[in-house]
């Protein structure tokens, strides 16, 4: 096993060389704490200011607006939890295929007196502007929805929900950890008043992240301490990170277009392979409205988690189900939602490329999945007929 | 997960899979949580498993189970495969880490049902 | 300005070159997510194990006790919060010189209903283990205390404090984002059940810290999403900071007994240089039972930010009062608990030595100190007689 | 925090410091919020203010202040300083963050109250 292909850009991202390059002199040269008075500290301050102008620019928002968090299951919490508490109680809306960062700090709040309505998707994955607006009430305080899923890649139609959610002057979260600096998002035009952003997905670091606060959305903080992030979020700020976080989203200002018309080839190109290779295989999520780089299929009959570890010897990483929460195999509540029945649900795999995939990348895939799908058929159980069990 | 090299080669090269012809027993377990399926079909003469076979749906721990567990089977008698326990299956893995102990339990299961089914079988003649 | 002497250890260090080296691989390298199963995400699961080992070796705990988490503030969060949340309610201890993630943590708690106390502390800034055992009650869940305070140095008695909850099986946090790595910590004989550390005041990265949670403490989760750290932390790990963490660590275990000699020496040959040049000058926090390299001084009738900045422009970083909340300049709430009178206690200036500081560095900054707090005094209308206003 | 070199200037060199004897007036400007004190003694000739010394405690842009002050007080006529604004001695240190304004306000406040007290000695003559 020489060769070896990464295919989990979903769930996490290598450091782009230039994010790092970035990121070195705040370790152990500019390592001042940025609130620290003197120069020590104002290096370190300066290069978070740069980061928080950089993503600014990106998103063409103010500065004021961005408050870094460790990651995007803290922002997501924060816009969440931060918003709901500023508000005491009242109604939230989400979706079904949520991350579990949404799903379960919504879930929370629901213990608490909070009440929640969980939207239903399409067999695309995607959640209908009208189901929210029927689900709007007097009383609902958020909608929170994603902007792309990161097991299926469909996208939402944010743009027509915010729509809605302005007209009824009810803020809107958008989880765009898989969104921003995969395709483009228009703050403006999509109404967005709180917008989670995750570096480790978009290729800077592990365990920095953002969250976009529209300038006078009443939000509580959720960690307490120091006044760091204009009080907004407690606690040394990860400077290494967010420069680094700074610069990916810099440079996904400047290569997100060219990249994105390479990966959806590539990714189409690998359906097809597969597809020509494998009798019984389907492609889950929106045909086109998705995530360039995100090909999420379906084998019948065979377990998904079986194909993760064949190809795994073959020095390819891919995901089965939802592989950011940990190691289980249950069947995804992503597919479960779009309504996919068990037998097929149970065989979904993940692909999802990146800055690094070559086409020769991808034909070793279809090379290697093809096979080994066979295989696996052979020794199921439930593939073709099969003697009964006296 | 960090799986044995055991385990890796018979997920690689799965010994004895696929169904077999007029089996003298078959068996099998379930493991629903995954919804792990596994089966066996024995050969069996003078009351010992003379051979063998799986089908198996499942993780790669639970097919290398399986392909382990014929080679398990393979000379043992009825009496003594109608008791099996995990921990032999899991031994002639070379180990399992905790989260894939199920591997070992539902191929222990059909091998069990296997055997008594072979047991029930035999009492007929 | 060219010589550059870094006194604000205590507010934050530079990443030891070790730390770094460690790091380096997994931010393009060995990238994956360690939730995912493939060898991508093997290889950064390994190496946040190590460092789970190295920092279980280093306090003599089991690996399953140590959470990573984002910061010492989030570790003081979740300590606090965490344990409150799985008993419901109830009443905390505290003391009126903890940090501020600490104290507005259990101010927040307070606002849900739970009662707390803030204990005093003496001249030297130190609680008195007996005022501990009079503040108990049969509704008390929680005494957090911190180990070292960051501002005067002065180490608070955790092993008499420990002998008192542990009678009482209350559960005992320690704060000891200040005291890990700096002097020795005995789990077993100090009977904590909760203790905080953080990586960048130990020459490890920022954003990312840890908590020990004793096996068998009941703990709630405080931010919601995946299963992360066996369901007590959600979200994707901070993977190259914790193996910097985990670094970091394993080289105080080795280093910290020598440093923390030549620090004490340095420290007093700076306290007994400053005292010689300046009048009127006072040592804040315990004599001895004190960090280190932590030495605090007051100057009578002149404002600390002054002094701050006149030593900035020497090239020398000292902090005004506590400097880990912002650049603001209310008086210390640690200084006017310990009962220094305010005329005193707005000059207090924290000098925080660390592995880098040199004797030369000691002498250069008691060079500029002293003619530097001459002159101010001079320009200070409340120094010595003036003339009355009419 | 970042401040202009002539802020930096004033500080490292400050102008005008130290009490005056027999001054011709007197005032104090407060924050309380920082505690910071700045008082400014001035010799008046003919209406205008001659020379203008100051005292004061407080952070470095207060001290940096003081000395900027003194330098806008010289040569002003008493009625223009005591209607002075914050911007002009803003201006006079090449800006100030926002969270350091006070200091351009204590020191506007103990320049008016200086010039006031010069006047109501003055009517007293
Ligand atoms: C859509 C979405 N939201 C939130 C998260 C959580 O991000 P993290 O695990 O980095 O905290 C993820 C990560 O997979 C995600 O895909
Ligand atoms: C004693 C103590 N606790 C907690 C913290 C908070 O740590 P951080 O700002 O790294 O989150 C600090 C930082 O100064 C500290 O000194």
């Amino acid at each position: 096993m020489n060769r070896r292909v990464y295919l989990d850009h979903n769930a996490s991202t290598p450091v782009h060389p230039e994010v790092l390059q970035a990121m070195l002199p705040y370790f152990s040269e500019r390592f001042g704490n940025p609130s620290s008075v003197h120069g020590f500290g104002r290096e370190a301050r300066d290069g978070m200011e740069t980061a928080r102008e950089q993503i600014a620019d990106f998103l063409k928002v103010s500065k004021d607006e961005i408050v870094f968090t460790s990651g995007g299951t803290e922002s997501d919490n924060l816009g969440i939890k931060g918003l709901a508490a500023a508000r005491g109680s009242g109604h939230i809306i989400t979706s079904q295929i949520e991350h579990h960062a949404v799903l379960r700090t919504v879930q929370t709040l629901e213990e608490q007196g909070f009440t929640a309505t969980y939207l239903p998707v399409d067999g695309d994955g995607m959640v209908n502007p009208d189901d929210v607006k029927k689900a709007l009430r007097a009383d609902t305080i958020l909608v929170s929805l994603m902007g792309a899923n990161s097991e299926v890649g469909t996208l939402q139609p944010i743009r027509e929900i915010g729509r809605i959610t302005r007209e009824a002057a009810v803020p809107l979260h958008v989880d765009g950890v898989q969104t921003v600096g995969k395709v483009p998002i228009d703050m403006g035009a999509f109404g967005i008043d709180l917008l989670s952003f995750s570096g480790h997905k978009i290729y800077g670091p592990k365990g920095v992240a953002g969250l976009y606060i529209r300038k006078g959305t009443k939000m509580a903080s959720i960690q307490h301490g120091g006044e760091h992030e204009r009080r907004r979020r407690a606690g040394t700020e990860n400077v290494a990170g967010i420069v680094g976080l700074g610069k990916a989203v810099e440079i996904r200002g400047r290569d997100m277009a060219v990249e994105g018309a390479r990966l959806t080839a590539l990714r189409d190109r690998l359906w097809e392979g597969v597809r020509a290779g494998v009798a019984e295989v389907r492609l889950n999520g929106h045909p086109t409205e998705r995530l360039p780089g995100t090909c999420n299929v379906c084998f019948h009959d065979i377990e998904s988690e079986s194909i993760v570890l064949g190809l795994d010897l073959k020095g390819i990483g891919v995901s089965a189900g939802s592989a950011c929460t940990s190691g289980n195999v249950e069947p995804s509540y992503v597919l479960e939602a779009k309504g996919l029945p068990l037998d097929w649900a149970m065989g979904s795999v993940r692909c999802s490329l990146g800055r690094g995939t070559t086409a020769e990348d991808i034909e070793y895939v279809i090379e290697s999945v093809v096979p080994l799908v066979a295989k696996l058929k052979t020794l199921s159980p439930v593939a073709g007929a099969a003697p009964a069990v006296s | 997960m960090r799986y044995s090299d055991t385990l890796i080669d018979h997920f690689r090269n799965p010994r004895n899979s696929g169904m077999m012809r007029a089996p003298d027993g078959v068996g099998e377990g379930e493991y629903a949580q995954c919804m792990d399926l596994a089966r066996f079909y024995l050969r069996v003469r003078d009351g010992r498993v003379e051979e063998a076979r799986f089908q198996a749906y499942g993780c790669g721990p639970t097919l290398a189970a399986c392909s382990a567990g014929t080679e398990v089977a393979a000379g043992t008698a009825l009496e003594a495969l109608a008791e099996i326990e995990d921990g032999r299956i899991e031994a002639a893995l070379g180990g399992l880490p905790p989260e894939r102990r199920h591997a070992a339990k539902v191929v222990a299961l059909a091998l069990r049902a296997a055997a008594r089914d072979a047991m029930a079988r035999r009492a007929v003649h």
